[in-house]
């Protein structure tokens, strides 16, 4: 067993060599979520349309991962600082990548905004149903009766009301003729590849694309391997994994 | 410069002719953080922490905790591990 | 003692922030002043992790310090991290086991200690009790608290695990004592 | 009536973040609206893990606008509600700062600090001072008491209900990620048993007594249609606060009476600046504090009385001289020079004053 | 023709005497929509239980139009004033009253997040298609083709995107079991009775409830009384009026 | 390119929204984001009705929080991008603001103040005055002309995108409600024909090259791990700010050089001590002006020098002193007696300093 | 205290007996702002702005414009303008 | 002519701001320094309106000032809004036809005009050319313009309308006569 090995990583071209250990925790779900994604953009050569917003949230993490230009905002607003660059400079694949706080909750108003305007870009929303960066508080898709700093004895909907569904919402107000609208999960990766490919092809050809991914947060969940996946399951179960809104179904129309 | 991927040098496991020799199965040590997802995923089951991890650097991870190791015997090199794998610590590579 | 300022720090897993709380809440039951700073960034893991501990007799003034009285490094990061806490006053320690090198500061002193080799070679202990032996070390090193301190806080954060299973109480009972044996073997 | 948790004295060894929250629960504090942010966190945490035995309230929002928003909300409803928040939420919470600023509302707020600007660090630092105090688009009418430790967290908090309700401006306990994540003892007590009795509070909207019989409709608001109409309420805010500054100026001394260097801190600063000055002391220079505790309104007159007994000053500070600023333009006229020692975002140590005070003394500033 | 009439003005109790004559334009449908509030608040007998917040936008010309506890908020955040209120003081009748610059634009977090947790309270939104407190600029739900400051040439949706719709987002996500959604209009101020109703009885009983009315400006808009209800028709064709959640369809599941 | 309206001196009645579009413009600026707000609304109209004209972009965006960060999305694009707000608008703005501070963006704004705190009023007012130069959670590392008339408006709107590019400080051009809603003539020129050639803007983000061919992947960041890391930069800023300020500090004087009784104004107040100053003489009262153009980076030496040859100081505002505070700090050390006339949100008129200056002759002011 | 409705004395138009007579119509000149919503929306258009108000002040609105009338003998008393009028200057009361 | 200084007041409905910009705008066009500041408030309606207008020979300071030269009211409301503008060097226009009631103040001279009835009454003119009347009354009490100034920026602000409706140009130039006319009348 030779120390040093005669092949490398599997890394896309979009993603960074150096920061192949990234910073996330074991078995966090942003990694799946961005090595796919780097895939995509190199199949569909992308690398230099693009541009990559990290928001406050775990997702800060990745302000040096991707391989392409990037720029970390604030908490809940790559949305407009990706719309503003794609606005000024049309070409631009502007994606910008956040959390489900930073997407759902204090970023919602450019959520809701951008996705009604029908704004040039992807918006790529890690649904792992809490505020990770922040130790585990509840987010607005935290799921019934679950346990966090804030709920510390389970989340009582009968006070917070039901867990947000992003995908759906969206879907219900972009416009089907030039939106991608989608929720996947990490739990497929095969799955989540597919979704990102059409979503960034829909915005390669000038539309707007929302893409929920269903991911995992072990280091707040406090769960093993075995555990995370579980709850990766009943999130599946609660939030349905489909396309909303797909170009296909816009030419059928 | 960015340093290239091919400027790097990566440390770890390599278990030669999985599936029936059809595949060899890398793990890149100092990318793996031990979440053991990749374990949970293998769909024959196959893969498992190292128990005794050796010193050599080449079985301990990024946190200095056991990385992952297949069975030779029962791995059918079908890269379930390499997709799950959140840190691209794992490579199958077919032949 | 009028003060004595510890700096301990070790990977994310060391189970740095367990050991140090141990340590102060020690030093708390024990009547005296102490204050504890976690080292927090934005990265939840991945880090070195530092532990500010302080414990007087009087109340104490400056949260952070600039130079500390004993720093403890477990890993090559945290040596890279810490030296800025040394001057001439302290004393350095750290584990040889698993850093790669040494501290290159200048320092009352210099003391290499092997805990992680022994936590995981010694069949009474495990890698588990790694940070536990650490703990021995800084007893040792410090000398303001009691060793029954140090088991009384243990019991207050173990407790339960202890119930549960009480060979871990003689197995960290035991690290503790390895720990302190340790340092007084290496500054012989 | 929310449930008090505290009723008799009591020694603990706890994190600032839950000391304030314990003292909110002692100050009968009934609601709190919340957002997550570093390193305030552990105020939330314990309030809900606490919610149980405190029947009292809580809310997350879903973000700072919200949390500062419908804490007004619970403070019009007549609860003694309050928030926390630390940076960037600081930042955006200012617009209904602004609108408590306007309408005197007992707007109770726990800031602790982090580095500054943007979202630069979750640490710790000083850089929210002027932001605490000024922010907005208003003239500071707001009352901030800046603490240095846990025993000042628990009886500032406390305080802050009451100058709060009492006073009806918006008033602030200014700490720091340092003090929220450390761990130090403190003696928690029922406020009663110092004396101490809460302001009772007002339901602004929905008081009592039929509409039309009882009582006029309250009708509540912040826009004017005229320059002057908004003058002459500001006019009357400002008269309002000079007048009862000097009942609410608090500071502290710590061997300024004969120092020659008066070292001037705020916060967890001033700690370290009593570390430094019993070194200094021992080396024989005769360094002192002055340490604003209320750092708006500023304890003017103690303080010019300070430096001008002092032969050198020294500010210092976790910042580019926030203080400083706010400090010098009440100490216009006086003639003694002063000396700066600034980090912006990171702890200063008694060591660091120390270096400079030895510094100012082997090469005296001048003016 | 006696100068003193006999007889006053049919104003309710819930709307103040001295206010008849509003601060509003005229012929702004603010008006209509207060004072047909103020109808069912009477008739509801919420007097004593209602808090009326207005928003910043014309809407805050009411600050003292109703004969009930008001607040004034700022731009966009009536809804969290309100559901501070109402989290606070359980069984107050909360009112957020807004324009769809404040409800759709800057505070549409807040209406997001209070539809999906099914805050206690009526946000009530008056759609005139404009931002008219600022003079007319262009709201999220100027009508394509529309004339306004900031689309002096009409609205063009390749570029700003289509009109949002506010009542079929808040549809999408509000909880069915609690809720009460509808789009209303001024032109049919019966029909508007019976909407405002059976929204505060669902507030009432502790629900939660929006409604979305079409109204006008003729100030902004520079039409007359013809040309205005003109418009108003075109609103109504283009924004479907309709209960979209009722607590009646909610018996039926 | 856009394409610029302006190629030869005309002379035109405007107000001073449509001045600083017409601005904008000649500066090359490219895009503009914003949301409305009274009293800078006609910025944006103007703007949006020569679109066709100028081939330039315009995104209305949700609020000021979009506006703010969707500018700066411009910015990184390369593009000569700005935005305009006023009171609550700049309020909420701060957020990107900061962002811009930390990053080091050509941040470009005018902001027209109106009453605050809160909605207050939409007319007018000097109370932003410390929010624009100080406000967010960092240390104000900013550029700020204030201006006080048309000319004003055209000339600094064209330089703040200068200087913001220049030296990558966020720019202001702090002007008001009055300016922003008045009418005067003004004369609007090509910059080139006064010898201004625009600074080239830059592409943050996909600048040329292919990315680990040409160049590498650019990755900018906000947030740092360590407080020592974020001390670094902000250490950097810091001696890069104070190095450039007095390539950047601008101050007018008026009859200061004799001066027994020297105003200190800026903005369009200084143009009210204009009108005063003319009268106090005909009446014999030595009075004088000095006017900070550039209110953040104060002028500190010329000010000082100013100070010291007067008599006395006035401080007048539209605020409660706001620049007095940011002027006092400096002054730090002098002993000249200051009085000072703060009418909060509302216009100081020539009358109201005639009569407060013939006051204080009377009865001289002591520190 | 509030000055209740009952404390104000309204001035205006008072047009008696229309719909034959099943009921008066009333208009409250300060409150009426010359929209003429109402006169649009009349079902049997009988609504019209004064031509030539009269100076008594009870023919000119909040902003001294021309209020409105029906005419007597078309007007059914549907009530339609009372409803319509967004600032509450129209009664039409039957009896 | 140093500078003159001109408030207007009158109901939102009065188009005052209307004539104070063909005011300035002829000032303007005759090469004099002007300053206009038209008062705006939250109310888009129904406000008192007011007009602050400057004209003068030389660069303007103050942008508004304490005490006007003239003060033109043309509703009671403006009467009660505008009398802080007066002192008693400021020359007071009121409409008595409009305002029940006189201004109280102490000023150099009141005057009262009834434009607003000459409007109504003299068929050749209209209750919509009421301002323009007003216009010809502080045209004639400032002096400072030439008619034809104020012809040419009617032509400006109006000309569309004036092209299209030939008589309406007569109209208004026949009440700026009158409402110049008013004036010295009224001086006499
Ligand atoms: C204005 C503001 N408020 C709050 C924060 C603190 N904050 C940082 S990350 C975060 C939550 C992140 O959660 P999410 O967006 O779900 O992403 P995750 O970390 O789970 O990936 C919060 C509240 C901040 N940085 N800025
Ligand atoms: C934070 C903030 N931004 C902007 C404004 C300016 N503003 C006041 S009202 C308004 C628009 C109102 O439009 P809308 O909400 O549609 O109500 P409308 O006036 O049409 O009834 C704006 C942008 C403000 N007051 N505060
Ligand atoms: S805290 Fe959760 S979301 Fe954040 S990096 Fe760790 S596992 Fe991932
Ligand atoms: S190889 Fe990857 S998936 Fe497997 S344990 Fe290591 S990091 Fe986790
Ligand atoms: S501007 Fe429009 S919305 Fe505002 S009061 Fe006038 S008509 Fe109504
Ligand atoms: S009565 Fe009412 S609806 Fe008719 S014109 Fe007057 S205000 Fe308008």
């Amino acid at each position: 067993m030779a120390n040093v090995l005669e092949v490398k990583p599997d890394l896309a071209q979009a993603q960074c060599a150096e920061v192949g250990a990234s910073k996330f925790c074991p078995g966090c779900g942003h990694g799946t979520i961005l090595k796919t994604l780097a895939q995509v953009i190199d199949e569909l050569n992308l690398n230099e349309r693009a541009v990559f917003g990290c928001d406050i949230g775990c997702s800060l993490l990745s302000w040096n991962y991707m391989n392409i230009d990037t720029v970390q905002t604030h908490h809940g607003r790559t949305t407009p600082v990706i719309y503003g660059v794609t606005r000024a400079n049309p070409g631009t694949v502007g994606i910008a990548y956040m959390g489900d706080g930073g997407g759902l909750a204090i970023g919602s108003q450019h959520l809701v905004n951008a996705s009604v305007r029908g704004e040039n870009m992807l918006i790529l929303l890690a649904n792992n149903t809490n505020y990770g960066m922040t130790g585990g508080q509840m987010s607005p898709t935290t799921m019934p009766g679950q346990v966090t700093e804030t709920t510390p004895y389970g989340r009582d909907c009968s006070i917070t009301g039901k867990p947000a569904k992003g995908a759906e919402m969206i879907a219900a107000i972009a416009d089907p003729e030039k939106s991608y609208v989608a929720r996947s999960t990490m739990g497929n990766v095969r799955g989540l590849k597919k979704v990102l490919k059409a979503a960034l092809e829909n915005v390669a050809n000038g539309g707007f694309s929302f893409v929920e991914v269903l991911s995992v947060c072990p280091n707040n969940w406090r769960t093993n391997n075995i555990k995370t996946l579980e709850r990766l399951k009943e999130m599946e179960e609660f939030f349905e994994v489909k396309e909303f809104i797909t170009p296909a179904k816009k030419e059928e129309v | 410069m960015t340093m290239t991927k091919e400027d790097i040098k990566y440390t770890g496991i390599k278990v030669e002719n999985v599936a029936k020799g059809k595949a060899d199965w890398y793990l890149f040590n100092k990318l793996c953080k031990s979440c053991y997802l990749c374990v949970a995923k293998c769909p024959v089951k196959c893969l498992h922490p190292i128990e005794e991890p050796n010193k050599d650097n080449s079985e301990l991870g990024l946190f200095e905790t056991p990385v992952v190791k297949p069975d030779l015997e029962k791995c059918i090199g079908c890269g379930t591990c390499q997709m799950t794998c959140p840190d691209c610590a794992i490579k199958v590579q077919r032949k | 003692m009028a003060r004595i300022k510890i700096a301990l720090a070790g990977e994310g897993g060391h189970g740095v922030q367990s050991v140090a709380k141990i340590l102060v809440e020690a030093g708390y039951e024990a009547g005296k002043q102490v204050l504890y700073i976690p080292n927090f960034g934005v990265e939840q893991r991945g880090g070195v992790s530092i532990a500010f501990c302080q414990i007087a007799d009087e109340k104490i003034g400056e949260p952070r310090y600039s130079k500390a009285d004993i720093v403890i490094m477990v890993s090559d990061r945290a040596i890279d991290r810490c030296s800025t806490y040394v001057d001439e006053n302290t004393t350095v320690i750290y584990d040889s086991s698993v850093c790669t090198k040494k501290p290159e500061v200048k320092a009352k002193r210099i003391i290499p200690v092997n805990a992680n080799e022994i936590a995981n070679t010694n069949p009474e202990l495990g890698a588990r009790v790694f940070n536990i032996i650490i703990l021995g070390v800084i007893l040792e090193a410090t000398k303001v608290l009691d060793v029954e301190d140090i088991k009384s806080a243990m019991e207050h954060a173990l407790g339960k695990k202890f119930e549960a299973k009480p060979e871990l109480r003689t197995k960290n009972h035991k690290a503790l004592e390895v720990g302190m044996n340790l340092l007084k073997e290496a500054a012989v | 009536m929310v449930k008090k948790l505290i009723t008799q004295d009591t020694r603990m060894f706890l994190t600032g973040n839950e000391v304030i929250a314990y003292a909110a629960n002692a100050a009968e504090a009934e609601f709190m609206y919340g957002y997550p942010i570093t390193p305030q966190n552990e105020i939330m945490h314990t309030w809900c893990k606490l919610l149980p035995k405190t029947e009292a309230g809580f809310l997350q929002t879903e973000d700072e606008i919200s949390a500062g928003f419908s804490t007004l909300g619970g403070i019009l409803a007549g609860k003694r509600a309050f928030t926390a928040t630390a940076g960037p939420g600081n930042v955006i919470m200012q617009d209904a700062q602004s609108m408590a600023e306007m309408m005197r509302l007992p707007f109770v707020c726990a800031v602790m600090q982090r580095g500054g600007p943007s979202t630069a660090t979750v640490i710790y630092a000083q850089q929210e001072t002027r932001l605490t105090c000024f922010g907005g688009n208003g003239e500071g009418f707001r009352i901030v008491y800046s603490t240095a430790g846990h025993q000042d967290l628990y009886d500032y908090m406390i305080k802050a209900f009451n100058t709060a309700w009492k006073y009806r401006f918006p008033t602030y306990m200014l700490a720091d990620g340092y003090q929220g994540k450390m761990r130090e003892p403190v003696t928690l007590y029922d406020p009663a048993s110092r004396g101490i009795s809460m302001v009772p509070t007002e339901a602004f909207l929905r008081a009592e007594g039929k509409i039309g019989v009882d009582r006029d409709a309250t009708h509540l608001r912040n826009t004017f249609n005229l320059e002057e109409e908004l003058m002459e309420h500001l006019d009357v805010y400002k008269e309002e606060y000079e007048r009862i500054s000097p009942e609410i100026e608090e500071y502290f001394e710590y061997k300024a009476e004969d120092a020659e260097v008066l070292v001037i801190a705020h916060g967890i600063v001033a700690r370290s600046a009593v570390t430094a000055i019993d070194e200094l002391r021992a080396k024989g220079i005769k360094a002192g504090l002055f340490r604003p505790i209320t750092i708006r309104p500023l304890p003017v007159n103690p303080m010019r009385a300070a430096v001008k007994r002092a032969k050198q000053v020294l500010f210092t500070e976790s910042a580019n001289g926030q203080l400083a600023q706010m400090c010098l333009e009440k100490l216009y006229g006086l003639t003694t020079p002063y000396s700066t020692l600034f980090k912006m975002g990171v702890g200063v140590t008694g060591d660091d004053i120390v270096s400079k005070v030895e510094a100012m003394v082997k090469e005296p500033a001048t003016v």
